[in-house]
């Protein structure tokens, strides 16, 4: 294949907990196309899990109303994922992105969401306005079956 | 029950959450054998070849051995 | 549980042959918190490729730049399914729906697609314009989990 190999999906759904699973099912059988390894599907849905989770929980407090909406392009072994709410947004997304920081230790909550996906995303930006709602912007160069078969 | 579960099964009336399970069982089983056969994580392709199912099959029963998948779970088992 | 679960997604991608196994597992994963027999998920994953291969091969005679959108609801044990195009349309929507009848024999289709949905669904209409698009409503009552142990 000489041309890059280009794709998109977006996908919106209802703030419901239950809907997590199907957003780590569908990014990653999306992305399964590019043949990533296991390990490199499973860093794919940790990091949807827990910015689903974030809107669920923080964006719109478990409010089942709001929409949730996850864009996803492919290009090449380039992976570009956007997670957006328009629920509470995050006053101080500095602070926010803090290991251990939570707003939320009553939930018991970890704090390590954003941690999680700065580990396992090579770009994580947080676009947040207050009132308005958070988009997250997450991309990750998988490898290629070179550098996987050289491992 | 058992003679229940296999009337369901012969029938086609085997639930998805049971039957994914399965599925998913398997995938650990093969993902762990290639993972040690290769020396590193397999590709999605190569476990859905060794599996002959969809590398997007793959994913969805994956999915099965997580969280409760479905919300009548507890009173189906 | 006395309130009827109800949930919605919607879904949209690039009219790649590629997409249809992951719009399939995307669905089927969608209705899988119904709990659904494997038979009511392997009918839903079946009318989804018919209806995603028509809006590729029909709706967008295979132009990759075409976008394909799939809305889902679950109301209770009711599934109601909408895939839409917005490619060439159906000129006799009546005429379409024939068993056996393509517009396409020299891609070897076999013009059961129709056919099949209305085998697997409870209700399947056919909205088209043509020259704007098509979408497919398709519903599906899925069987209590009473009926599936009468069965
Ligand atoms: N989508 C969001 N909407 C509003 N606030 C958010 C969102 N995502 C994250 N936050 C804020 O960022 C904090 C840190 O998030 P995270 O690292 O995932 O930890 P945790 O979810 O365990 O609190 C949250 O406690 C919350 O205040
Ligand atoms: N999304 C669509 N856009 C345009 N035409 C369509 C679409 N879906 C179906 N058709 C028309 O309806 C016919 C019958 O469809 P189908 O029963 O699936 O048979 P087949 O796909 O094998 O031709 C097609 O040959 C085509 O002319
Ligand atoms: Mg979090
Ligand atoms: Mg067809």
């Amino acid at each position: 294949m000489s041309e890059v190999h280009k794709n998109f999906m977006e996908l919106s759904f209802a703030s419901r907990s239950e809907n997590e699973s199907f957003a780590r099912v569908a990014v990653a059988s999306f992305i399964s196309q590019l043949d990533p390894t296991m390990e490199e599907l499973t860093d794919i849905k940790t990091v949807v899990s827990e910015a689903v989770t974030n809107a669920v929980i923080h964006g719109y407090e478990e409010k089942t109303d709001g929409v949730i909406t996850i864009r996803t392009w492919i290009e090449g072994q380039k992976v570009s994922i956007e997670i957006s709410d328009q629920g509470l947004g995050i006053t101080n997304v500095e602070e926010a992105r803090q290991p251990l920081y939570t707003s939320k230790p009553e939930l018991e909550r970890s704090g390590m969401g954003f941690t999680i996906m700065e580990n396992f995303m090579d770009e994580v930006a947080v676009d947040s306005r207050e009132g308005q709602g958070t988009t997250i912007r997450l991309v990750k160069h998988l490898k290629t079956h070179q550098q996987t078969l050289q491992h | 029950i058992g003679e229940i579960q296999r009337f369901l099964r012969d029938d086609g009336m085997v639930k998805v959450s049971r039957s994914l399970k399965e599925l998913s069982n398997r995938i650990r089983k093969a993902k762990d054998d290639l993972t040690k056969r290769l020396g590193r994580s397999p590709t999605v392709n190569e476990l859905a070849e060794a599996m002959d199912v969809s590398p997007e099959e793959i994913v969805f029963a994956q999915e099965a051995n997580r969280a409760p998948t479905s919300i009548h779970e507890t009173v189906y088992e």
